[in-house]
């Protein structure tokens, strides 16, 4: 990869190269030497093999030099992970919310972004990103920063794991999960927009305003966002991972009750159990996927209400 | 070639020594099965000191040194017992190998009483977050109160660590039944006494075990 | 009557009802016929779990743009997970102890069977139970867990039911795995006790051959480490059934804490699985450059190093969990302490062919190609041991490559240089040679091929379990080339089974002792081998490589050989 | 019933069991004075170690037992402290919020 797209890309692929070198060259010296050994060596050109047990000399020069060898990488390798672990003070902190199938990240000033509108940064600024799950182990990735960090859910009280970065060159750059999550790893994608400090102060003052907007207008729309719901329902009508929000209300529903089928009209009282408890009704046609996600019943009142306009807006 | 009934047994020449070694070897492996356990014993320990203080505070120290002595004693008796067969006193053997499946008996018993005792005041199973409610557990009882994280890693890893331990009870008995069975019938006997020997072995492991539990349960809390 | 003391010990030894035919094996207590056993059973699980790797790769044909579905988003969790536990569980992990070191490390040591004929014969049935269990999983469901059954997540997965079964398959597969790995404790055992107390009169620990002492270093390991993995894949199950919580942290536990036992067991498993390969190696190379191994000693204490080791370096696999970095500093120490002594293997052996006479038979082509493949295997193992490099390699294709190159191109290689290399003593009847070296070109190419792309994938970021990847121009022509090499290698899979099938049916008797002039001591008795083994006592008296002396014997008509002149 | 004792040897393994309940039960009396938690676990383990000591030697026979024997213990012991010695260096040094 070309020019430093973070601070992490030099120290990374010095040992990455610095590997990669000394294991060619073994690599070419013993393959060589086998090659050489059976033209050589071949039945046909030396029939009488010469008696050789071993040559203590030689035996104690290859654990030597392997032993020096490996300090090197284990070396480099080291001083650039300590380098990962360590924050600079002045790091701007953005916090990151995994779940599945979904990423948020949080501004201090309580911005949202979620998968979709993805990760945008400031260039060579630090960031600070403690890593939070709230259901399984996810892993924070962006391939061109050098950048992996597990994201675990943690019991009360115990310390988020972490990771930093500081961008070197403006562009979007992917961003995946590369911890095995379930049936959408795969697309639990999202990206990384680098941008310079007048992009990203525009940027920023943007988006704070539009989101305070959607806040006070719709919050349960905001919420759908910010909970993450959008990764697995549509406001279409399209069927993603679970069934559409769209024209919910008053449909009838087949769903499956503790394994017995019932037939349901969508209601308030069906929705409420339907977001406290998901695995108590499944829809039939759907996976029991749905994770219990912790809602006040404030947010619970503002979702249903969205829920409402929604079907509002097809019966119109 | 004639008919033969039998299946072909390589004839091997029986090697004691070999035996007890090989039995051995097993008996390391029961101690690793354990030793993971006292592993997320140490770990949960040290990050919940607090919790798992209170809720050893709930365990019968008295309870525990009763059946620590049984344990202790049962495998006195096992020695003798082994001893008793070797020097060609098969019923004395067979009258101490009683005495070790009641005071094995015994053990399970009062264990018996000290988890019942658990669960009516349900100290089993509960969860702060109530997931487990919606698992529609038999055993939970929803509406008892939540204990706090920590001590219900505390019981959970009480119930499954003593719970393996009994299970190793329940298996050595069997065992030392069968063995009896043997003693009586002659199959085992001041000549033969590996099957013996090897069940005294697995005894004193069970018993061993239960060296570390204790402690780590009943003392220091 | 005696039971006959000269047939070979295929021929059915009585002619009662139960020790007829299928029974005579099923119930036998004979090594070599449980070993043969193994060979079969495993065999078919392995093509099961080929043809699941060949349909993995199928599906990476083109990216997610495309609309290419192959194998739905469901079905692929279940397909890389049942891949990996039969080929790590049920292939590779007992493959070469349970098959080769069945057959031959009692007549390696000159004994008449193992130390627990019986208990040989309960490990396979404990085998064959957990096995079957195993892949009833994918019927009833499949778990999609991925063979590392990582809390939460396997807490927390619900089983998809395929056929409208409704059991718990993840627990399923769990508890199977539980039973595997008594099988595997019980084999380990044995070998331990028989190679402590069953030796023949003279062969002493440093005359052993080198596939025994690797035996030996891969029965400690499996004795010590497998207990902790079994213990802890049942507390999932029991976390998964009733309401508590050991691992998942919504219920206080720690999910790394699990990553740590699981790795306990599954680092030194790595060594279980290779170490008996590097035995065979050790076995194939002198005696196909007619010459004593280089540094015995070194090989043979190297083995029992690695074993030791690689107990210490399991949180190599944990570097991006958050352990802390003291531990993660400490465990990248010590993962790179285990290159040393793999590394003076590699040069002894290469070594060893220097001023021999070499003959690039089949078996020794599989050889040369484990040297290769596994440096390539373990020199990407540096990458990955090495800590800055791994945060950016973890959990990407550069893995999967690598433990492909390790596992697949070293220790699968390594077994069937060695099933080439016995062949005929196993059954009495040769192979078509040429069909044999066919296979060879197959399968290095292919192998090649399909992983080595792999490897450039994972450095450019390309995660690994991923059903689909993003349309990135990289990322689409090196899949597609790794998938064409997948077809490639499973044409060589399918060239070995078929000469090694071929061979068993209409394969040329022979009788022939030691057709490769070997000079160590299995090679020493008849073809196919009788049921006792040797028809006399055994004194050794020789090194395991001499030979000088062996060739000496052989002209002095005191040992069974060959003399090329 | 005196050759009794003899010929069956009651006697040696009934000390090691008294010697063991006595230890036991200094073990629970030690377990009431007020010390720190790690030292408190210290003494357990100790004690605990040097029962498990004598069981191994003298119910278990070890004593009567060739090298190889001790030689595997040492194995597997060390093994476990390994173990344990090394999940530490993780969790000892985590950064505890
Ligand atoms: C047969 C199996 C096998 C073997 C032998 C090895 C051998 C090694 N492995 Fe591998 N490994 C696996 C199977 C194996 N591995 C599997 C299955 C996984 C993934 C599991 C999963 O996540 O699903 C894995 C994953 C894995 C990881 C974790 C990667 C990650 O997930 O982030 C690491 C990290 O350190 C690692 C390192 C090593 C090292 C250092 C060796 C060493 O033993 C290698 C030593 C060998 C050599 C070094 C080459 C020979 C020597 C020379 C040619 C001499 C010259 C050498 C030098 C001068 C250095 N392995
Ligand atoms: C021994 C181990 C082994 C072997 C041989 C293979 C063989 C193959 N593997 Fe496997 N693979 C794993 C172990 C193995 N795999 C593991 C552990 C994982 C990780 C899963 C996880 O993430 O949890 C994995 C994952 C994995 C992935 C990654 C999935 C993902 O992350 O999304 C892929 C993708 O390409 C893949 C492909 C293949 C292919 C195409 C083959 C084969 O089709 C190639 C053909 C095979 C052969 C040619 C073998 C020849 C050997 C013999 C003929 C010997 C026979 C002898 C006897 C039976 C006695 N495998
Ligand atoms: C991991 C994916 C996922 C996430 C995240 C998710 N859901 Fe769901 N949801 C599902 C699935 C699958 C179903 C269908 C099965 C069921 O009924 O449990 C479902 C069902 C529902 C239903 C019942 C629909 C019907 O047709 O009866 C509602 C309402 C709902 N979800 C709302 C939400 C809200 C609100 C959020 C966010 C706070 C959310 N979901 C987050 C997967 C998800
Ligand atoms: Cu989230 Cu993978
Ligand atoms: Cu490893």
């Amino acid at each position: 990869m070309n020019g430093a797209t973070s601070v992490f890309v030099s120290d990374v692929d010095f040992s990455f190269w610095l590997i990669f070198i000394i294991s060619a060259l073994c690599l070419v010296g013993i393959t060589g030497f086998v090659i050489f050994s059976i033209i050589k060596y071949n039945r046909k050109n030396n029939p009488e093999p010469t008696h050789i047990e071993g040559h203590t000399g030689l035996e104690i020069v290859w654990t030597v030099i392997p032993t020096i060898l490996v300090m090197f990488i284990f070396y480099f390798g080291m001083k650039g992970f300590i380098k990962m672990r360590s924050v600079p003070e002045n790091a701007m902190e953005i916090q990151v919310d995994a779940g599945m199938w979904w990423w948020k990240f949080t501004y201090p000033n309580g911005l949202e972004q979620t998968t979709g509108q993805g990760l945008t940064v400031p260039v060579d600024t630090p960031i600070y990103l403690p890593l939070h799950s709230v259901d399984v182990i996810h892993s924070f990735y962006i391939p061109a920063f050098r950048v992996k960090m597990d994201v675990v859910p943690k019991a009360e009280g115990e310390k988020l794991n972490y990771t930093w970065f500081e961008a070197g060159k403006p562009g979007d750059y992917d961003l995946f999960c590369a911890e095995y999550c379930g049936l959408n790893h795969a697309q639990m994608l999202s990206k990384v927009h680098v941008l310079s400090q007048e992009d990203y102060d525009a940027w920023f003052a943007e988006a704070s305003k539009a989101q305070a907007k959607l806040k006070s207008e719709s919050p349960g729309k905001a919420l759908l966002i910010s909970k993450g719901c959008i990764a697995c329902h549509s406001t279409d009508g399209s069927k993603l991972i679970g069934p559409s929000l769209k024209g919910l209300i008053g449909k009838t529903e087949t769903v499956l009750t503790d394994g017995a089928e019932r037939t349901i009209t969508v209601d308030d009282t069906y929705l409420r159990r339907s977001l406290n408890e998901p695995a108590a009704d499944i829809v039939k046609g759907f996976q029991p996927l749905m994770p219990p996600l912790p809602l006040t019943p404030q947010e619970v009142d503002d979702l249903i209400q969205y829920i409402h306009e929604l079907s509002e807006e097809t019966a119109e | 070639m004639t008919e033969q009934t039998a299946t072909v047994e390589i004839p091997h020449h029986h090697d004691e020594t070999g035996t007890r070694l090989g039995f051995w070897l097993f008996l390391y492996t029961e101690l690793f099965l354990f030793a993971a356990f006292f592993l997320i014993y140490a770990v949960y320990r040290s990050n919940y000191l607090v919790e798992f203080r209170t809720a050893a505070e709930s365990l019968n120290t008295g309870i525990g040194t009763q059946n620590t002595i049984i344990l202790l004693a049962s495998s006195l008796t096992m020695v003798l017992s082994l001893n008793a067969l070797k020097a060609g006193k098969a019923r004395m053997a067979k009258t101490f190998l009683q005495f070790t499946i009641t005071l094995g008996l015994a053990f399970l018993v009062i264990k018996g009483f000290e988890w019942g005792a658990k669960f009516d005041h349900h100290l089993f199973l509960q969860t702060t977050k109530g997931i487990a409610a919606g698992e529609g557990s038999l055993l939970l009882n929803p509406s008892a109160e939540m204990l706090p994280v920590g001590q219900v890693l505390f019981f959970g890893l009480y119930f499954i660590m003593t719970g393996t331990h009994a299970l190793h009870i329940v298996i050595g008995l069997i065992w030392m039944i069968i063995v009896y069975v043997w003693i009586s019938k002659g199959s085992i006997n001041p000549d033969n006494y590996g099957t013996l020997e090897r069940c005294g072995l697995y005894w004193h492991l069970v018993d061993l075990i239960w060296i570390f539990l204790f402690p780590l349960y009943y003392l220091v809390a | 009557m005696e039971p006959s003391q000269s047939g070979s010990y295929l021929q059915s030894h009585t002619s009662s009802r139960w020790t007829k035919g299928f029974m005579s094996w099923f119930m036998s207590t004979d090594h070599k016929r449980i070993g043969i056993m193994y060979g079969v059973s495993m065999f078919s699980f392995f093509g099961l779990a080929v043809l699941l790797g060949f349909f993995i790769k199928l599906q990476k044909l083109f990216p997610a743009a495309s609309g290419w579905e192959i194998i739905p988003p469901e079905l692929y969790g279940s397909f890389f997970t049942l891949h990996a536990v039969i080929m790590i569980f049920l292939f590779i992990v007992p493959g070469a102890p349970a098959i080769l070191g069945n057959f031959f490390l009692p007549l390696q040591i000159g004994a008449k069977d193992v130390a627990f004929p019986r208990v040989n014969l309960l490990s396979y049935w404990l085998y064959l139970f957990g096995a079957v269990m195993a892949v009833a999983g994918i019927v009833l469901g499949g778990a999609d867990t991925g063979w590392t059954f990582t809390p939460p997540y396997s807490v927390t997965t619900k089983t998809i039911s395929l056929f409208g079964f409704t059991v718990d398959s993840v627990s399923w597969m769990l508890v199977a795995t539980f039973i595997l790995g008594w099988g595997t404790i019980l084999t380990g055992i044995n070998f331990i006790v028989t190679i402590h107390r069953m030796r023949a009169e003279g062969m002493t620990f440093f005359k052993m051959p080198l596939f025994t002492w690797s035996i030996y270093a891969t029965s400690w390991l499996q004795v010590l480490a497998t207990p902790v993995v079994g213990i802890t894949l049942l507390m999932i199950v029991i976390e998964r059934i009733l309401p508590v919580g050991f691992f998942d942290p919504a219920k206080g536990g720690d999910p790394i804490l699990f990553q740590h036992l699981f790795w306990i067991y599954s680092h030194p498993a790595v060594y279980i699985m290779i170490l008996p390969s590097m035995g065979l190696i050790s076995e194939i190379i002198p005696t196909n450059s007619q010459k004593s191994i280089f540094g015995y000693k070194s090989i043979a204490i190297a083995s029992c190093s690695i074993a030791g080791v690689g107990y210490l370096l399991w949180a190599h696999h944990m570097f991006t969990t958050g352990i802390s970095d003291f531990a993660a500093i400490l465990f990248s120490f010590l993962t790179f302490l285990v290159a040393i002594p793999t590394a003076i293997k590699v040069f002894n052996w290469t070594a060893t062919l220097y001023k021999g006479s070499i003959v690039l038979t089949p078996p020794m082509l599989f050889a040369l190609a484990f040297i290769f493949n596994f440096s390539i295997g373990g020199l990407t193992g540096m990458f990955l041991g090495s800590l800055s490099t791994d945060i950016h390699l973890h959990d990407t294709d550069f893995v999967v490559a690598h433990f492909h190159y390790t596992m697949f191109g070293g220790a699968a290689f390594g077994i069937i240089a060695g099933i080439y290399h016995y062949f005929s003593k196993m059954f009495g009847k040769m192979y078509s040679m040429k069909w044999a070296n066919r296979s060879f070109i197959f399968m290095f190419i292919g192998f090649n091929t399909l992983y080595f792309p792999m490897l450039i994938l994972g450095f450019f970021g390309m995660p690994r379990r991923y059903h689909t990847y993003p349309d990135i121009p990289v990322y689409n022509n090196l899949q597609m080339l790794s998938t064409f090499g997948s077809w490639i290698l499973v044409t060589g899979v399918v060239l070995v089974l078929g000469t090694w099938i071929h061979g068993l049916i209409k394969g040329k008797r022979t009788t022939e002792q030691n057709p490769w002039n070997s000079s160590t001591l299995e090679w020493q008795t008849a073809t196919p081998p009788t049921l006792f083994n040797f028809e006399e006592a055994v004194v050794v008296t020789r090194e395991p490589y001499d030979y000088h002396g062996f060739r000496e014997d052989v002209k002095n008509g005191k040992a069974a050989g060959v003399i090329h002149d | 019933m005196k050759d009794i004792f003899k010929s069956i040897n009651v006697l040696n393994p009934s000390i090691v069991f008294i010697v063991l309940v006595l230890l036991t039960i200094t073990t629970v009396l030690l377990s009431g004075i007020d010390v720190s938690d790690s030292t408190a676990v210290i003494i357990a383990l100790a004690v605990a170690s040097i029962k498990a000591a004598l069981v191994l030697t003298y119910f278990m026979h070890l004593n009567h037992e060739p090298l190889v024997f001790k030689v595997f213990l040492g194995v597997a012991f060390f093994t476990l402290l390994v173990i344990f010695l090394l999940t530490f260096s993780d969790y000892s040094f985590r950064e505890m919020s």
